[in-house]
Order: C-alpha cells, then structure tokens, then sequence
C-alpha cells in the first residue's frame, strides 16, 4: 500500500503497466507447476502467451484472474499490490478471464448463464428479463454467435458455448482481458469477429492476453509474446520479429522444422467403410461417401455442418438412418458404441470434459475404460499391465505431468486431449474417426500427432479426420469432404485442397460437380 | 444491431403457470378421469374441497423443499420439525393464553415462524459450513428435532388449550367465499414462491447454485448464502404449513409428522423439479402434493383393493404418474 | 329395511398388536356382512393419524355413514374431525384409545393400561420377594405407553424392585433383541425384565438365550400374543404369566355396534376390558390359534 | 521421452482397504475411544461382538447400496425388500419342511436369493427403462414389497416352523473358532464386493456411469446395463442379509427392516462413498455400519442421556462423525 502512495509512483501513473505480475509461483501439493514468471501487461497491448502443453499457461491466467491464489510473487494493478481471493476480487478490479474449459450451467439458458451473479433487476427488485436478453442478444452478435438468448446452453454445440463463454467475459467493463485458448474450438469463420472484437478493446486501451496455440494467429494479433516452458519465463519479445517458426523454436527449447509430415504415396483401393444415405433427423440429410483403406480422409465444415451427429448416429447414440453402412466390406450395423468397438470402429469426441474423459478418476482408468478387455484376464483388473499400459501411452503421446497419480481433470488441456486420444487408441480400432485431433495441443505435439496418424495408416488402418482447422486438414490428408448444413457440399483432393477451396464449400452451395479437381466418386 | 433468430413466443413463461410443463397436469388428469370412472363421488365438490385442502399441508411444505431440492440441497428433516414446530407453538400458546386471551394465537404464530427459521438456519449452516450431505445431516436433525418434542413434552402429547381451539378453528375449517382457507394459503405462498424464484435475483441464483455449484461460485455467488437461504425459506413454509394444521390436529404427538419427508419430496419430484438441483417448479410441486393427497383418497373411496395391499397400488401408481409426467416430456 | 353402514376406521397393520386389529375388525365384518343383509361394514385401515383424519373425511363425504367405529391413531388429533362427523348423526364408538373429549363417543370399548403394567409389576413384586433389579422397554411415545409404564411404576412402589433402566424399543421386537443385549452388557445382575409389549417380547428372549445368563427369573410382555399365551400354557418357568389387552377388542366393539341397530334397545355406555393375569390356568380362553397375532 | 517421476508406490490401493480413506476408521476410533471413557463395558469382548454381529445386516445391504449410489442409483426399497424376503422364505421353508426336512433350509436360502435378484431386477429395470428418479421408483416399491409380505402374512407374524428353528439357530448364533458367522459372511460379501468393485470390468464400469453417464456411453458403456446390474446386485444382498437375519428371530413381521433403508444410506455415506455416484468404497461402508451400531450402543451403555433424547444425541453424533470424515480428507 505505501508503495502505491509513493511520489515517484504517481508521477509514472500513466506510464505504468495496468497489471504487473512479481516471482509469481504456484505449486499443487508440493508439485511447482509455476515459478518465478514476472509480467508486465500494458493498457492497449495484445500480450500473448505461448508454450507447450502443460507449460503453465492456463495456471498463470488464474493467477492472474483470482481462481488460483499464488504460492509464492504478487500481484500489482496500477503499481499497487493486490490480493484477490475469489474472481469476484478480479472482476471488480477490471480483470476478466475466458476460461480454456467451458465453464456453463448447462440447464440453464443462455442469458442466464451471462447474467449468473450480476442480474438486472427492475422495479420492486424483480428480475428484468427482456433487459437481460436483449443485453445477451447484443453481446453475442457482436462476437458473431447466432444462437438465441433463449437456448438451453446444454442444447447448443460447444462452439457456441465457447462463444457464450466469451460473451459472458466481456460483458462490462474491462482493464485486462484474458482469452486463454478462445479459438481452441472455433472455426476460422467464426474467429474473424472475435479478432475484431479484440482489436477494438485494444482501441479502447484494454489490454489484452491471449493464450493459442495456433501460432499465425498469436503473428496476426500479438504486440509482445511471453514464452513460457516447464513453468518458467523464457522471455518477453516483441512480436514484430517473431515468425511462427522462431515461437514454436522458442517454446519447445530446440529448432523446430517441419509441422506436417511427408505425404505418403500410395494406391487406395480397398473401401474399408463405406456409408450410403446417412440421416441424421435435423442434423445430416443424405450423406454417402467411402473412406479406403489406409487413406486419411479430411471432414471440413463449419458450425452446425452435422459432421459430429453423423457419426453420433453411426454409432448409434441418436436416432438416424442409413440405406446400408459397410465396415471392410462387410455389412454392419451398430447399435451402441460398444458394437462399433467390436467391429474395430473408433471414435474420439470433441468434447472431451463432457464426453471423454472421467475428469475426478486418476489416469489409469480413464485410459482402459474403453478398453478394459486388454486390462482383464479372469483373475480380474490387472492394475500392474494398467500402469504399464499408462507408461506406454505417456511415453507415446507424450503426456506432460508431474505424478502419474493425478486426475484427469488436472492435467492441462492438451495433455488431456493426448490422454483422451491414447484412450481410443487402445481398443486398436481399424477405422478411426477423430473429431478435432489437435484441439488445444502445441504446435509440437501436433507435429507428432500427424506423424502418429500416418504411422496408424502406413499399418494398414483408416482414418477420418474432422476438424476446423483448415491448414490441417490440407497438410494431412489425402482427400477433403466439406460439409454444409448436413450435406456434402464439395470433395477436395489433390492440388484442389486449398484453403480458400475448402472456405467457399463450406459457406456456399457450390454443387460438388462443378468443384475444381473435385471428383465425387472414383 | 442483431440477427439472433426470433425466439419462439413462449407466452406465460415463467412466475405464471409454466405451459412448457404440462406433464403433472396431464398425470392429474389422468387420475380424476380413472377417480371418477371408480366411484363418481370422487368429483362430488365437498370431496374435492376436502382433498385439495389436505392437501395444501404437504403443498406449502413441498413448496419450501422446491427452494432446497433446486439449489441442490435435500432435506429430510421437514416432518420433524413440522412436530417441533406445532409443539412449540402449542406449548407457547397455553403459556399465553391465561396473560393474552386469544391474543395468544398470533403471538403463537409468530413463534411459530420464528422457530421454523431457526430450525431452516440450523440445516442450512450445518450442511454449508459443514460441507456434509444435506441427506445425512438432515437425517440427524431428523431425530433431533423428535427428540426434543419428545422431550419438552415428557415423551407424550401436547395439546391445543380449550380455550383457544375455537377461536382458531376456522384458519384450517373456514373459508372465504367458500374457498377453504388452507387452499388460499397455499395459493399464496405459492404465488410469492414463485415470484421468488422466477423473478428475484436470489430465485435465480438458487436455480444456478443447483445447476452447476463451480460456475455459480466462480460468478460471485456465494454458495453458501443462497443454500442456508433455502434451507430457511424450507423451515419458514414448514412454520406456516404447521399454523394451518394446529386447528386441524389439535396437538402435537410423537407420531405427528411422520414420513411427511417421503410424501415432500415425491410431491416435488413429480411436480418436474429435478431432484439434482438446477430446476424448480413452483406450480409442478403444488400439482403434485394434490396428486398424491388425490391417491390417498382413491384408495379409501375404492372398495377392491385389500387395504394390506393399498401401500402397493399406492406405489404403482404413483410409479405410474411419474411415466405420464415423464412421457409427455418427450 | 333401510340399509345401515357401519365404517371401521383402524390403524394400518404395522406391527403384531395392530395386525391382530386389522384380523379381527376384517372377521367381524365378514361375519356380519355375511349375517345381517341390511348392514353393511366398510373397514379402512390408516398408516398415521392424519391419514386416519383423511379417512373418515372421505369415508363421511361421499356417504351417509350411520356408525363409526374408530380406534383412533392418537386421541387430540381425532378428536375434533370424530365431532364433525357425530354432528351428521353418526354413531360413533371409540375403540382403545379415548378422544379428549369423551362427550363424542356413544359407545367406548377399550383395554386398561394402566391394570396392563400394574398387574405385571405386583405379580413381579410378589415373586420377586419384593425386591430385585428390573429393566424395562418401552414403545413408541404415545398415551398407551405412558400409561402402561405409569401403571408399572404404580405397581412397584413401596417395593424395593429397583428399575435399572428404561428405553424404547419401538415395539419393534429387533429394536428389543439390540436393546436386550445392551442391557445384558451393561447389568451384571438382571432379576426381570418388563417388554410393555410381546412382539418386543420375542426379541428380549432371544437375547437372553444367546447370553446364556441364568440369573433372569423373569421376563414378560404383554398384550396375548399367541406364541407367548403358548408359553403361558406350556409353563414356561420365565414367562409364567401374561396380560392380555387383546385386538379382539375391536370386534367386539363392531358387534356392540351393530347390536345397537338389530337389537331392540339402544347399546350406549363404556366397555373397560379387564386385564387379568393370565396364567397356566385361564390361558386358554385367550388363545385365538387362527389369529395373527 | 518424457521426464516423468514416477508414480509413488500405492501398496494395498484397491481392493484391499483403501488406505487413502482413512475417514471412517477414524471417526470409528474416536468414537470407540469416547465410548470406553464412558463406560469400559464398552470394550468388554462379548460388547464388541454383540454390537459387529448386530452391524452385519446393515452392512451387507449397505454393501450393496454401495454399488447402486456409487453408479448414481438410490434405494429406498431394501427395508421392506428385507422384509418381503424373509417372509417369502419363511413361507417357502414351512411348506418345505414336511417334504424336505432340514433340506427345506438350504432351498429356502436358494428361494431367498432368487427373491431378492428379482426384486433388485424390477427396481433396475424400472429406473433404467422408464427413466424414473431411482428415488421415486424406489420409494414405490418400498410400498410394494412391505403390502406384499403385510398381504401374505394377514398383517401378521409368519414365524419360522419350529422343527427348522434349531436347525437354522446356528446361521446367526453360531461361531468359527469365536468369530460369529455373521461376520463372517459379512466379511465375506465384502471382500468378494471389493473384488467386484475394484478390480473387474464391472466395477470399473459402475463408478463410471456414477461419474459421468456420458463419458461411460461414449466409452461403449451399457449404462442400462450397468444401472440394473448394482440394483441386481443390492437385491442379492440383502437376500443374503435376509438369510442371516431369519434364525435371529425366527420370523417375518410388518416392521421388519423398518427404516433400514435410511440407516443403510447413512453407512454408505459415512463410509465415504459419493451420493452424488461415481466414488465406492466398501470398507469404508462396512466401518460405516459399525459405527452406526456402535452410537445406538453407546446410547444404552452410557447414562446420562435421557431416553427422550436419544435420538438427538445419535442425531448430533452422526453429524460429528461426518465431520470427522470430511476432516480428514483435507
Ligand atoms: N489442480 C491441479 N492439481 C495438480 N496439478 C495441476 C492442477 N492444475 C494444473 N496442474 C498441472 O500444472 C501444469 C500446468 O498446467 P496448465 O493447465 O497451466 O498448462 P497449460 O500451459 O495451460 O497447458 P495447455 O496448453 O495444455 O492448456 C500441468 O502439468 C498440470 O498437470
Ligand atoms: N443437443 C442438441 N440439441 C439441439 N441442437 C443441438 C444439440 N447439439 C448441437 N446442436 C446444434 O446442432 C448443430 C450441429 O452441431 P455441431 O456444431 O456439433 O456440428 P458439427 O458439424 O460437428 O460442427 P463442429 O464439429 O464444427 O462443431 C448446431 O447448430 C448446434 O447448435
Ligand atoms: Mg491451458
Ligand atoms: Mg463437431
């Protein structure tokens, strides 16, 4: 406090950082995850904050924002220390944060969600509802989210949610905005007007953090880039001489080539699963399309383009209809995940809080849930081969953590959805189906997991790749599907898999003949 | 400035009758139809008026329980302290009665109230500052609450002074423009619950503490708060559910109160509250303390079933009307 | 002649002395809807005292009732809804437990209490020598109860039998077989012991074999059950004697009742049960083999 | 590759007790320590015997409650289940016996056994097929079973034929090398339960649907199947429970296993497992039901609590071991 009243300190006031950050360090009984990482964020820059998986990142943005409390360092707003005990603290003192994790009631609608805690009361203090909603409506078209005030968030797909989320952050007045992986779940479309919107704070003279591990964005956006590894500061740079290439060197502690491995050249052929006439009431109409054996097969589209709920229907998790679906030529028919499992059919969820991962259980058996025949002779659970089998996949994918006794839900992002991946991997499916592969995972950990895609159909298997990022798909696969409203609106393959390509089938209703190099079926 | 998609008009949403829950009424429908198929007199209005009065007591209960089963809580504790309450109360009045004549009755009332917040605050700090199951430490005040009825009452009974029972008689007997009194009272608490939790701020944080602790406590909202709260509004609808039903019962027992929980809760469940918080439903919860009063009565008014198996046709029926209301969700 | 109907409200069977009401007062009514074509008895059995209340409400709105024979679940809150249904013209017989106001009842029939404790305790002091350590069990907390832990405690005085403890059991006879050996751990001396009730009865036997422990002369219950009147008769050296407050007291309230309407004399007035020891001698006339009970 | 520490070595993790959860034993610790300063009787051989055998029926069922609240399931029901149970064997043994002799016990036991899988079956399929609260289905049937034995009794006593009784005595009564068979068999079933829970797929499966329904479907998961699996499993418990607590008394009434149902809850919780689902722990239920028995003990032993007040003081003491419990976790 006496610091903050010191002459020389107001003097500076205009010139000193909105928020400072001192030696903070953190640790998770008796685990440093954090230490000894300073910062300094100033009103109207766009800080961001790169590093690999499990570097710190979304623990320093908590700190930052009152949900963590740090262990060690403080914290300086306007050059005064400051403590926060809740978010509340944080809030109150400018600084807002849009979780990495969607943090919504899902029973509740969408205005409720923004509004939980800071209702709008009318007369007689009872609740304002048209306020609310109308309020809610404004926010949410101004980050471009078209879902209705009204709608259950447990209704709406997680792109939405995310968007909800960013909402919800904005709503008010800011200093600091902190957006720790915002665009982790967001196609390219939707990210243009979060990028406005951030751009324009940054007019107003808020600053900003922002966390990605999409790299051309952080080039796009940043004034300065912290880097942080194994949870300390490798430094601060100015952005202006940072190249991708140069951040994800500097992230990783060594020179960093290439992110997509080498095409594979090869004869496909054989039709390992074939899908004519898929229907998925209100989601898919009519979808037929045949993956070969050994090929990587792309699924672009943008929100809402239903290529989630096809193979939710496939396997047999909503109501839907197919005229005939063949697994190696074989006609099957799923029921449940389970048979699909059987068959050799993998499939791994893009939601992986909600639907893939037991974020309260330790990592062994979240690891062999699926799987848990490889785990069980008849004597019962074979905890040695599962902790053997943990090794294995920590070693494989790369799994960054400080004990292997942890939870789920405390592993970072990434390392979860690495975990989530080793997970469906498990069961050796022969056809697999990966629904965002990258999602929040660093750039060198992507590379590996490129790499780990084509080694899985250099073994003979098959994969299909849904994402929404472009890039990837155009440097892994062999052919791209585009789909639009529930339909296949475009096949790309060959030179004709370009980003600008597979934009225009995504947002408009080219018919696939008319696609430049496209050829529907061979 | 926006292209949200119009929302579909939702008319009445909300503190009025939610239309987008019809599935008690269609299961109360259901069972006037088959009440009356059985025996016509069970629409006859004087049968009607007694059903729907009783039934106002498990309503104005299970109104409270609303509050707690939506905010997440449970509490198991509420037949309990109904017969705390009316002892207290009774004990109170007969004390008053020689010094304030009938001038004791509302003094006894406010007694009342004031009991059942305490009794609410109690369950609430408990269960919140305690971090415990609300199952298990309503279970406890459960047999606390017996207890010292049991005991304040030397293990017996305690009833209404003569003197008074006439004079408050007709606050559960009489009525106003023939409209029964209890029916009015739990009109209107029914009305302000639902203004309550539709349209107030702590309503609101009530159904979001329910539906996701995290994201409340992470929003500024103090858990703890807003689930002691409901705890107290569950003790304060017990104390007016046990002044209406003092001139009713005349006295407070042992027995009295017992297993009211169970009747409560189901009351709540199948009034469409989810009991894993998140969801409450005011007009559901009454709907439901009718229906369950109504099966009651369908079971003396009915001649064939044995009366060592009516607990059974009880159950299945109450099974029953949990599909209907579930069926018609889809 | 017109046709009379005589409702019987009586509590749901919830344990053995409540059961037996439920077996006689269904008896009765088959016999005498069997009997008597002009009459006809409804018989509604109520798991709490506010259902009870809920019963003759519905039971008097949806038709003309001419008697009611109720036991009433507890006295205070059946007292006021009996009167609503008095004043229709009803008969009303109160069967056991008494209303507050016993202006209410034409006719009342019940078991005594108070002779249910009282007897047991003087036939313990005589046999006892008039003095010795006793423990009791209790029911659950209702007037029956007190009155018979009253009457109990009348018996004793002036003796030097000592009351070492005394809990409820619920009438519950597991509550009575943990309560039993409870009792056994903590008293090292135990000349008799006093279960107010036979189902809890049944439970204090059992723990008493288990302990092995000789020193018990004696261990009685109360209310005629059959397996412990079987004793009575067998000469069991423990439980020699026991007091009847028989369940088949309901039905002999539904046949007073109905004599009221066949007879040619009205049938008004109280009915006190006695509650004699019941010995090797007299068992048999209260052994009702058919009955539950 | 990587530079992870290796994990730290958890002997007896699983299925052996679980040392992570020392809760429980602790709360049995101090109350065993409270009890022996109250009354040193507490601690006599023959006590502590009375008080473990007594316990095992709540922990056998509690047992199986386990598994039910532990995949995010509640049953209300076991009470009168019990009570069904017994006098289905009961009944069966008497008609057995002229033809069977002694036979007629072990065929009852079978008949015990196949009552409860199929009660546990209908519970399950009812919960999972119709999509109904487990609480309200539960609480129906818990009406069901108690009419049906109330109804095949007459309201009465159905006592076991006196020609079997000796026979049987020894189920109850009867010990190997000084330890009572019941728990022995109480031990058994635990063992054998913390075999299923911890160590085979089933297990594994159950607390994941308690965990998070979704992730178990995704992870193709049968959740229906899973779901009426532990309710299968909680019906053969307390069969067996059943078939233990016959020779104690010999018979079948309309209260038997009155109320176990909550005491059965209030184990599994206190034992640390989640009510919410997705958390189990055997041991610690078993210690649960121990302690449960020790408090009602410790109320007799101990002089100076009023018999009104009992239940408040057993009321507080829960809530205190709660305490206990949830303490020793942070
Ligand atoms: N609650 C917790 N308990 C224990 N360890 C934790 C907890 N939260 C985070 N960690 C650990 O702290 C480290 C840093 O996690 P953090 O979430 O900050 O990483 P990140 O940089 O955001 O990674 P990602 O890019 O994958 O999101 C990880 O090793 C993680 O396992
Ligand atoms: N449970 C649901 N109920 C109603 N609508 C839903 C539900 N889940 C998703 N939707 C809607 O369905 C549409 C498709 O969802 P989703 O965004 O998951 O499709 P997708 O093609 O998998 O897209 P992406 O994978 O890019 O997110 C969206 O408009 C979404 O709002
Ligand atoms: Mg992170
Ligand atoms: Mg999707």
């Amino acid at each position: 406090m006496t610091v903050a009243l010191a002459p020389s300190q107001r003097t500076d006031a205009v010139a000193a950082p909105v928020l400072r950050a001192e030696r903070l360090a953190k640790a998770f009984g008796g685990v440093t995850v954090l230490s000894d990482v300073s910062l300094d964020i100033w009103p109207g820059e766009i800080h961001a904050v790169i590093g690999e998986n499990g570097a710190g990142k979304s623990t320093l943005m908590r700190l930052l924002s009152g949900y963590l409390h740090p262990t060690e360092g403080g914290l300086l707003i306007d050059g005064a220390p400051i403590a926060f005990h809740a978010p509340k603290d944080a809030e109150a003192a400018g600084i807002a944060l849009v979780h990495q994790e969607i943090l919504l009631a899902e029973a509740l609608t969408v205005t409720e969600n923004i509004f939980i805690g800071r209702e709008i009361t009318g007369r007689f203090g009872s609740l304002d509802e048209r306020a609310m909603r109308e309020a809610a409506a404004a926010e949410l078209a101004e980050i471009g989210c078209k879902v209705s005030p009204r709608a259950r968030v447990g209704d709406i797909s997680l792109a939405n949610r995310q968007l909800v989320q960013i909402a919800k952050a904005l709503h008010g007045t800011h200093r600091v905005v902190i957006f720790d992986e915002p665009t982790a779940v967001l196609t390219h479309d939707e990210v243009d007007p979060l990028f406005d919107i951030i751009l324009e704070l940054k007019q107003r003279g808020v600053a900003i953090l922002y966390i990605s591990h999409r790299l051309d964005e952080v080039e796009r956006l940043a004034d300065r880039v912290t880097v942080l590894r194994d949870g300390r500061k490798v430094g601060t740079y100015d952005a202006a001489g940072l190249t991708p290439q140069r951040m994800a060197s500097l992230m990783v502690g060594r020179e960093f080539s290439s992110l997509y491995p080498p095409r594979l050249e090869r004869d496909l052929a054989e039709p390992a699963l074939e899908i004519e006439h898929a229907s998925v009431p209100g989601f898919v109409h009519d979808v037929s399309f045949t993956l070969k054996k050994g090929e990587i097969l792309g699924l672009a589209g943008m929100i809402g383009a239903g290529r989630t709920e096809l193979f939710e229907g496939l396997l047999g998790l909503r109501p839907a209809s197919f005229a005939a679906v063949r697994l190696h030529g074989r006609p099957v028919h799923f029921g449940s995940p389970a048979q699909a499992m059987a068959a050799g059919f993998g499939y791994l969820t893009e939601d992986r809080k909600g639907k893939g991962l037991l974020l309260g259980e330790r990592l062994a058996p979240n690891l062999t849930l699926a799987a848990l025949v490889r785990v069980h002779p008849v004597t019962g659970l074979d905890l040695g081969r599962e902790a053997q089998l943990l090794g294995e996949a920590v070693e494989t994918y790369d799994i960054r953590l400080h004990s292997r006794d942890v939870r789920a839900g405390q592993l970072s992002g990434g390392n979860q959805q690495k975990l989530l991946l080793a997970k469906v991997m498990l069961n050796d499916p022969s056809v697999i189906v990966i629904d965002e592969p990258t999602r929040g995972i660093d750039i060198a950990n992507k590379s590996q997991i490129y790499a780990f895609i084509q080694s899985l159909v250099r073994e003979g298997r098959s994969c299909i790749v849904i994402s929404s990022e472009m890039q990837e798909l155009i440097g892994l696969c062999d052919r791209i599907l585009v789909m639009r409203s529930g339909r296949i609106n475009g096949e790309l393959s060959g030179d004709a898999m370009t980003e600008s390509n597979v934009a225009l089938h995504a947002t408009s209703s080219v018919a696939s003949k008319e696609t430049p190099g496209g050829n529907a079926h061979d | 400035m926006t292209d949200v998609p119009a929302a579909p008009p939702r008319a009445l949403q909300g503190w009025s009758i939610g239309w987008g829950d019809v599935g008690p009424f269609l299961a109360l429908g259901a069972l006037v139809l088959i009440g009356f198929l059985i025996n016509p007199d069970f629409l006859s209005a004087n049968n009607v008026a007694n059903v729907v009065t009783r039934s106002a007591f498990i309503a104005i209960i299970a109104i409270g329980a609303t509050f707690v089963i939506s905010s997440g809580g449970l509490d198991l504790s509420v037949g309990s302290m109904a017969a705390f309450i009316t002892g207290v109360m009774i004990l109170f009045m007969n004390w008053a009665v020689p010094s304030f004549g009938t001038a004791a009755i509302p003094l006894g009332m406010a007694v009342a109230l004031v009991t059942g917040i305490a009794c609410g605050l109690l369950n609430g700090t408990i269960v919140t500052m305690g971090r415990i199951e609300p199952f298990i430490v309503t279970l406890g005040t459960m047999g606390i609450f017996r207890a010292l009825i049991t005991y304040m009452t030397d293990g017996g009974t305690v009833a209404i002074d003569r003197s008074l029972r006439e004079a408050y008689r007709p606050v559960y007997f009489g009525n106003v423009l023939g409209v029964p009194i209890p029916i009015l009272v739990s009109l209107a608490v029914a009305l302000v619950a639902a203004y309550v939790l539709y349209r107030t701020r702590f309503g609101r944080r009530c159904i979001a503490v329910g539906a996701n602790e995290d994201v409340a406590r992470y929003s500024g909202i103090s858990v703890t708060r807003v689930r002691t709260m409901a705890f107290v509004i569950q003790g304060a609808c017990v104390a007016i559910a046990a002044i209406c039903y003092v001139p009713r019962l005349g006295a407070a027992t042992p027995t009295t109160g017992l297993l009211w929980e169970l009747q409560v809760i189901t009351a709540v469940v199948i009034g469409g509250t989810a009991l894993r918080g998140g969801r409450g439903r005011i007009w559901g919860t009454v709907i439901g303390a009718v229906i369950l009063e109504f099966i009651a009565n369908l079971m003396v008014l009915s001649d064939f079933v044995s009366e060592y198996l009516v607990a059974a046709v009880q159950g299945v029926i109450i099974i029953i009307a949990m599909l209907i209301q579930r069926m018609s969700k889809r | 002649a017109e046709k009379k109907t005589i409702a019987v409200s009586i509590p749901a069977a919830d344990h053995g002395w409540t059961a037996g009401v439920v077996y006689h007062a269904n008896a009765a009514a088959a016999e005498i809807n069997a009997a008597f074509p002009d009459i006809e008895v409804v018989v509604k059995t109520s798991p709490s005292a506010s259902s009870q209340v809920s019963a003759i409400e519905d039971l008097s709105a949806t038709r003309q009732l001419d008697a009611l024979v109720i036991l009433p679940h507890t006295s205070e809150e059946l007292t006021t809804p009996v009167a609503a249904i008095k004043d229709n013209g009803t008969f009303i017989t109160v069967v056991d437990r008494g209303l507050s106001d016993p202006e209410i009842q034409d006719l009342y029939v019940a078991g005594d209490n108070i002779a249910v404790g009282f007897n047991t305790a003087k036939f313990l002091v005589e046999n006892l020598g008039g003095k010795g350590n006793v423990v009791v069990l209790r029911g659950i907390p209702t007037v029956i109860d007190d009155e018979r832990i009253k009457g109990f405690q009348d018996g004793i005085a002036g003796s030097e039998l000592k009351v070492l403890d005394i809990q409820y059991a619920n009438w519950n006879s597991d509550e009575a077989f943990k309560l039993m050996q409870d009792y056994l751990a903590k008293y090292p001396q135990i000349d008799a012991v006093w279960a107010n009730d036979d189902d809890m009865l049944l439970g204090v036997l059992e723990a008493i074999k288990q302990s092995g422990r000789e020193e018990i002369k004696y261990a009685l219950g109360g209310n005629g059950m059959k397996e412990i009147i079987e004793k009575v008769m067998a000469g069991d050296a423990v439980t020699p004697v026991e007091t009847p407050y028989p369940p088949s007291m309901i039905k002999t309230a539904i046949y007073l009742t109905v004599a009221h309407f066949t007879g040619h004399a009205p049938v008004r007035g109280s009915f006190k049960l006695d509650a004699p020891l019941i010995t090797k001698d007299n068992a048999a006339e209260y052994y009702f083999p058919e009955s539950p009970f």
